[in-house]
């Protein structure tokens, strides 16, 4: 375990930040496309490249400016920081190609601010997963809920000026709210802000102190939509449909997990948390929004909502996992992280692909439809087993550890509310599946003719499927990555 | 709120020392070394001139510059360019007293010892007093430079001297009108004797500054006027007075100006 | 030359006003150079006193060559090295980007204009680095009667608003003066480390006491600290946009400075805290204020007005934040003393442009503002940003070491105060940029060309906005350096956390 | 009683300076005639210029001009020494000076807004320019 001092970190969040000026001085969209595809690319690449050294147990620092004494603003790399990274960048080039196809096929105004805000986010994405202390997560974290302010309100129309305010009022007001001040106490009573593996708020201060910044903590992070907050999770589902493929099944809330996990682990610490019993605190919130979640998801009709729902009963799978405390419990939550990315970006990009081949957003107007796009709905299929949690898919891995960590944590009240939930996930998918191939050709809405979603909508969700289900043989190395985590921060 | 404020003052006054007592610390820290130290550092039996213009000369030059501040100010807010002239224009046999009103597009007769512009056939006048305050406006002026002159020896100084000056010009404006006064000293000239004024006492202590000594240091002087440094600084001290009333004097009648005229420089009051 | 930098430094600002309002008759197109020159000159060494007091801890300048307390001196430690390049940066800034919505609002008295705004400017340098009680009160009188009149210059409604900022102000100088004379009836003496030298004889003299209230009173009339903040919206609001860029960052801003000097300096903090009901009322009535200060931002219907009430809420940070009595407080006023200059002057710039063009700063006027003028829109969000304290921009870190002041203190009510403004300022600068992001869209879902086209502010204007804005970040992320080479020194071990 | 009578007596002008001043600062609260409130402000900077005089004042003491002879070479012949004691305190009377000349300075620029918020609105009655500019 040694500490690699590189500046590849900052290489990597600066890159889609640099490519903003090629994005607005390109004059013709298809150099504007490429040098997306450019940053996306060298994004990975250096990602990827840093990738060896953190499998051989080392983490890579830079610090790039002491701000405030005790906090400077400094990136590491760190297995969960990669993991997280690994999956936003590879999912980033996905991304562009299939909003690339979006755009296009609808004549969206004004793509250029679209693509480079996107190309924000990314960064701010980044820089929250390599975050060495928590000033800097809070810095990106705040960037990125500006970057994605006008993604969300792409339309710019009533309904966009709505929930861009919901969207705003959510996140900025729990941030600036609760996490603000969260974090200054806990760096006045610590004198320090920098992640450890055991946390750094261990025998700092009083239970009702540690509990309240741990609620704090909690619910400041409102881009994880553990309920009360989650309104705005919905509601940005206005969003053109790759903007809440990545953004709102992977970039934002999936940072507000990350962050979340990163706080129990690197702020308070297992032990600490532990002794003190505050798991269950963690655990009850998540599984109450889990059910409640999964109980509105039922009822929705509108595609995307559905998929929000759901998402949010997901996300709080992986705050559950590491509410266990218990090793397995953890590397389960923290593999979601990464299943549940893949899963759900598939299925948005099926919803996107849907919508832009056939204009439908309901899931009723939607009977049939597996006969006039069966690859799409194949891998909506795949996509929503994985979300279940049903072999042959990567969403598997990661629901049998949380039940393995749920029983190694003898808590079987976690373990009856994981399998309601699935049961429930199961609930709402399958019918659309059911719906879209088993029907009689007259109750079906569409006429018996193949015509799918342009090539460059299609070929992404078929690769994200593909991906889903060679998680199920292969999980590494995110596996590894998850492993060596849990093993950092149990001390084990 | 006042009373508040006044029970404030009064409760503080318990610690007062008690009125024009000698032994207060007010008179025995500083004080004493101005009296008795300044005519030799200074040679300016005035203390107070040698305070003000020596020891405590940066004050004084701000102070100045507040008055050209206030001047400025009136110019910048009240004046109005003169476009709209009326077309009809009014003149008072000043003799008789008849007044004549003539079109713009006639030709004007020439103004004679004896015409007088008017703008308001209500416009005063009274021979007597315009002619006594002619008579004592030179006077008034002559005593003026007196007291800014011998403002070493005697009470006086720049701003006493200058507002004398300036006095007397107001008086011409108000025994005549304010064409007259103007007639006797165009804007122009007294917007630019102000800044002038002000500039000759920055300047010197710039000047000093160049010649190698502190901002303000007359004893830099030294060298230029041919003098030990000791008077040096009361010829420096009678230069910036000089300064002083010229900028008074000049801003005394650009406020006049533009407050009485509503900034239209007319005949004024 | 260098060790005339403290006298240059005002000299050269008021000599060429001088200059100026002789040219000004003769030919007006040399003014604005002439300003700009003068402006650098005070630029140039308001740096290097900064870089001297790095090294050489105070400098004195002994004016007439008398050393005090008999002449007046010049004293220029950190504090006042950093409040100086301050003021310089904003007014050489401002005076550039104001160049042409000076010459649309004043066309034939431009000589006048910037012959004022150059005293001013003298003024407010003078007050921070003069070292003499008197003298400040002097120069305290110059930049206000330069105040009022450029701020009566502006909308029909102005002189009104100037005058009540006259008698306002009136009072708040003479409170200072009455106080001085207090202090000189006790100690004899007027220059300020002279008195604070004899004043711990005096410390339970009533006399001082009240000199210390009066004297403070009269700082807070000045600086518009609620409840005496009466004058400042209408003064600042329907001022000439040129000026409300000028006084708005720098007045009570350089009114705080004072009021830390005579904290620190004059009366040392040993007495300045001595008296924990006065300090906690302070503090207290710090935080009505920034509550006061939001919630009447809210209410405000067009952006000028909204800013000033912003500025009265920041003016609370402040001092708030320098009545705590610890470190970290001390630390986040002096640091938001610069941060907010440069926020309030680059949202202030940002709204002069906007009104340069479409000639009004109503809400309503900001329809498409993001299509018509990019850069500028960028400038205000910057600024917004920095205002409501988002990371990285440097109005981020003096909160932060606000609030950790407040937590420190245990006044819970200030952090409350300073959490609950900042998410009133999201609202309203929010509020703002909405207008200016959706208007121009009805329901027609936007697609297609807008009717709005890019109708950008002159290069002069924006590029000065935009360095503002880069200078916002860059503040923030420098705020390490600042805080350890400048503030800290200032600070005195007095104070203990 | 006594005491207090010669407390009055030592303190009387500071009686009478807090008493003007607070005349002044009535006169600029309580008035709603705009040229009074200037009034007010004139007699509350008078007030604190005679406070300060008071404070210059020395018993038994005279103007601050040392005595000398006159015509050539006045200045060489100096008095042997000079007393202290026996010439008033000078510094607040410059003090005072430059106070003085502040408050004209003030005195002018309020005339001048007042002159322009005349043409303006036609009146000095500061409710009844309220009055006007809340109708519009």
């Amino acid at each position: 375990m040694e500490t690699i001092i590189s500046i590849k970190p900052l290489i990597a969040v600066l890159v889609s930040i640099c490519a903003v000026p090629l994005l607005i001085l390109s004059k013709r969209s298809n150099i504007r496309e490429t040098w997306t595809f450019v940053a996306a690319g060298a994004k990975f690449l250096i990602i990827i490249s840093m990738l060896p050294a953190i499998l051989n147990g080392n983490q890579i620092v830079y610090t790039l400016a002491e701000v405030v004494p005790g906090a400077a603003i400094k990136f590491r790399v760190d297995p969960l920081g990669m993991l997280f990274a690994l999956v936003a960048s590879s999912l980033w080039i996905l991304t562009s190609a299939y909003s690339i196809g979006y755009m296009r096929k609808l004549k969206e105004h004004s793509q250029t601010r679209y693509f480079c805000f996107f190309a924000l986010a990314l960064s701010a994405t980044i820089g929250v997963a390599f975050a060495a202390n928590l000033l800097t997560l809070y810095l990106f974290y705040e960037m990125l809920s500006l970057a994605t302010y006008p993604l969300v309100t792409h339309h710019q129309d009533k309904e966009g000026r709505a929930s861009g305010r919901k969207y705003l009022t959510y996140i900025l007001g729990t941030s600036i709210g609760l996490l603000l001040p969260a974090m200054i106490i806990s760096y006045n009573v610590a004198g320090t802000l920098e992640f450890a593996n055991q946390g750094f708020l261990a025998g700092t201060c009083s239970k009702g102190l540690v509990t309240m910044l741990l609620v704090f903590f909690i619910f400041g992070f409102a881009k994880a939509a553990i309920m009360p907050f989650h309104g705005w999770l919905p509601a940005a589902m206005v969003a053109p449909t790759p903007v809440s493929a990545l953004l709102h099944a992977v970039a934002v809330v999936k940072v507000g997990v990350f962050s979340i996990v990163r706080v129990l682990t690197g702020v308070f610490g297992i032990e600490l948390l532990s002794t003190l019993d505050l798991g269950l605190v963690i655990c009850v919130a998540a599984s109450f929004t889990i059910i409640v979640a999964s109980l509105i998801a039922l009822t929705q009709d509108n595609l995307k909502r559905l998929l929000a729902f759901s998402t949010i009963g997901q996300l709080s799978y992986i705050v559950l996992g590491v509410g266990l405390l218990s090793p397995k419990g953890m590397t389960g939550g923290i593999l979601h992280i990464a299943m549940h990315a893949f899963g759900k970006i598939t299925l948005f990009f099926c919803a996107g692909a849907i919508f832009v081949a056939t204009g439908k957003r309901n899931i009723s107007e939607m009977v049939g439809i597996g006969k006039r796009m069966p690859l799409t709905m194949a891998a909506f299929f795949i996509a929503s087993l994985s979300i279940i949690g049903l072999p042959p898919t990567g969403g598997f891995w990661s629901k049998w550890y949380l039940v393995l960590g749920s029983l190694e944590a003898h808590q079987i009240a976690v373990l009856v509310v994981l399998l309601t939930s699935s049961l429930l996930n199961a609930a709402y998918f399958m019918p659309v599946v059911y719906k879209a191939f088993f029907c009689t050709p007259e109750e079906s809405m569409f006429e018996d003719k193949v015509q799918e979603a342009p090539a460059f909508c299609l070929v992404p969700l078929m690769i994200t499927a593909f991906v889903t289900v060679m998680f199920f043989f292969y999980p590494q190395p995110f596996f590894r990555l998850a492993t060596m985590v849990v093993k950092g921060i149990t001390g084990g | 709120m006042v009373i508040l404020t006044g029970a404030l003052l009064i409760y503080a006054m318990g610690d007062f020392p008690s009125w024009a007592d000698p032994a207060s610390p007010a008179h025995n820290h500083v004080s004493p070394r101005y009296i008795e130290k300044s005519l030799e550092q200074t040679s300016v039996p005035n203390i107070v001139t040698a305070v003000l213009a020596d020891y405590r000369g940066y004050d004084t030059m701000f102070e100045t510059t507040v008055v050209f501040a206030a001047g400025v100010v009136c110019f910048f807010l009240l004046r109005i360019p003169r476009k709209d002239e009326p077309t009809v224009r009014r003149y008072r046999h000043t003799l008789t007293g008849m007044t004549i009103r003539v079109k713009e597009t006639r030709q004007i007769p020439p103004v004679l010892e004896e015409f007088e512009r008017i703008d308001t056939l209500w416009a005063p006048h009274d021979l007597i007093i315009k002619t006594c305050c002619r008579i004592l406006v030179p006077f008034l002026q002559l005593f003026g430079l007196y007291v800014i002159a011998h403002g070493h020896h005697s009470p006086g100084g720049g701003f006493q001297g200058g507002v004398i000056l300036g006095a007397s010009m107001i008086l011409l404006a108000i025994s005549h009108d304010l064409r007259t006064a103007i007639g006797r000293m165009s804007e122009r000239v007294h917007a630019i004797l102000c800044p002038v004024g002000v500039f000759i006492y920055a300047g010197t202590g710039a000047l000093c500054m160049v010649l190698g000594l502190n901002f303000l240091d007359y004893g830099a002087l030294a060298g230029i006027l041919h003098v030990d440094p000791v008077t040096a600084r009361s010829h420096g001290i009678l230069i910036v007075e000089i300064g002083v009333g010229l900028a008074v004097m000049a801003t005394m009648i650009w406020i006049y100006n533009n407050i009485s005229s509503k900034g239209k420089y007319d005949e004024g009051l | 030359m260098s060790q005339h930098y403290p006298a240059l430094l005002v000299i050269v600002p008021l000599l060429s006003a001088l200059l100026i309002s002789i040219v000004g008759w003769l030919n007006k197109r040399f003014c604005f150079p002439i300003a700009v020159a003068a402006l650098s000159v005070s630029l140039y060494s308001s740096v290097g006193l900064l870089l001297r007091v790095m090294d050489e801890k105070v400098i004195l300048y002994f004016l007439g060559g008398w050393d005090p307390p008999w002449g007046i001196a010049y004293s220029v430690d950190h504090l006042s090295a950093l409040v100086l390049v301050v003021v310089s940066v904003v007014a050489l800034l401002n005076l550039i980007a104001t160049q042409k919505s000076v010459e649309q609002e004043f066309s034939e008295k431009i000589g006048a204009f910037y012959t004022l705004y150059l005293l001013l400017i003298t003024g407010l340098l003078g007050i921070v680095v003069t070292g003499d009680a008197f003298n400040l009160y002097v120069l305290l009188e110059i930049t206000a009667l330069t105040g009022y009149g450029l701020i009566a210059m502006g909308e029909d409604r102005a002189p009104l608003a100037s005058l009540n900022y006259v008698y306002m102000g009136t009072i708040g100088a003479c409170f200072y003066l009455l106080g001085i004379g207090y202090l000189y009836i006790s100690t004899g003496s007027l220059n300020m480390t002279n008195i604070s030298s004899i004043l711990p004889g005096l410390y339970d003299s009533k006399v001082v006491l009240a000199a210390f209230i009066i004297c403070i009173v009269g700082v807070f009339l000045k600086m518009a600290f609620f409840p005496l903040h009466a004058w400042l919206p209408n003064a600042y609001t329907y001022a000439p946009s040129a000026v409300s860029s000028l006084v708005a960052p720098l007045m009570t801003k350089v009114m705080i400075y004072v009021m830390i000097r005579l904290m620190l300096t004059v009366f040392t903090p040993a007495f300045t805290f001595s008296n924990l009901a006065l300090s906690n009322s302070v503090v207290w009535l710090a935080v009505i204020a920034i509550s006061m200060g939001a919630v009447l931002a809210l209410g405000a219907r067009d952006m000028k007005k909204m800013l000033c009430y912003v500025v009265i809420a920041e003016v609370g940070y402040m001092v708030g934040g320098a009545w705590l009595g610890n470190r970290a407080g001390m630390t986040g006023a002096i640091l938001h003393i610069a941060n907010d200059a440069l926020m309030t002057l680059c949202v202030f710039l940002a709204v002069g442009n906007i009104v340069y063009k479409v000639r009004g700063y109503a809400f309503e006027d900001l329809k498409g503002m993001f299509r018509k003028m990019p850069y500028t829109m960028t400038g205000l969000v910057a600024g917004a940003l920095s205002m409501i304290g988002v990371p990285p921009t440097c109005g981020f870190f003096s909160k932060w070491y606000l609030i950790s002041g407040g937590i420190q203190a245990g006044q819970y009510g200030f952090v409350a105060a300073l959490v609950f403004s900042s998410l009133i300022n999201a609202v309203l600068f929010f509020r703002i940029i909405e207008i200016g992001y959706y208007e121009p869209f009805g329901a027609d879902h936007g697609h297609g060309s807008s009717p709005v086209r890019m109708a950008e502010a002159p290069l002069t204007m924006v590029v000065p906005l935009l360095i503002v804005a880069g200078g916002l970040v860059m503040m923030g992320v420098y705020t390490g350096d600042i805080i350890t080479h400048i503030i800290e020194p200032i600070i005195p071990p007095a104070i203990g956390n | 009683m006594p005491d207090l009578i010669t407390s009055i007596v030592d303190y009387y002008n500071y009686l009478i300076y807090v008493i003007l001043m607070m005349i002044g600062l009535y006169a600029m609260i309580a008035k709603k005639n705009l040229v009074k409130k200037i009034v007010g402000m004139n007699i509350f900077q008078t007030a604190i210029i005679l406070f300060y005089v008071s404070i210059g004042a020395k018993k038994g003491a005279t103007i601050p001009i040392i005595q000398h002879g006159h015509g050539e070479g006045a200045h060489e012949i100096v008095p042997s020494v000079i007393e202290a004691a026996e010439y008033i305190n000078p510094l607040p009377h410059v003090l005072m000076l430059t106070a003085i000349v502040v408050a004209v300075a003030t005195l002018g620029v309020a005339l001048a807004l007042a002159i322009k918020v005349y043409n303006r609105y036609e009146t000095l009655e500061e409710d009844e320019i309220l009055a006007q500019i809340r109708e519009t």
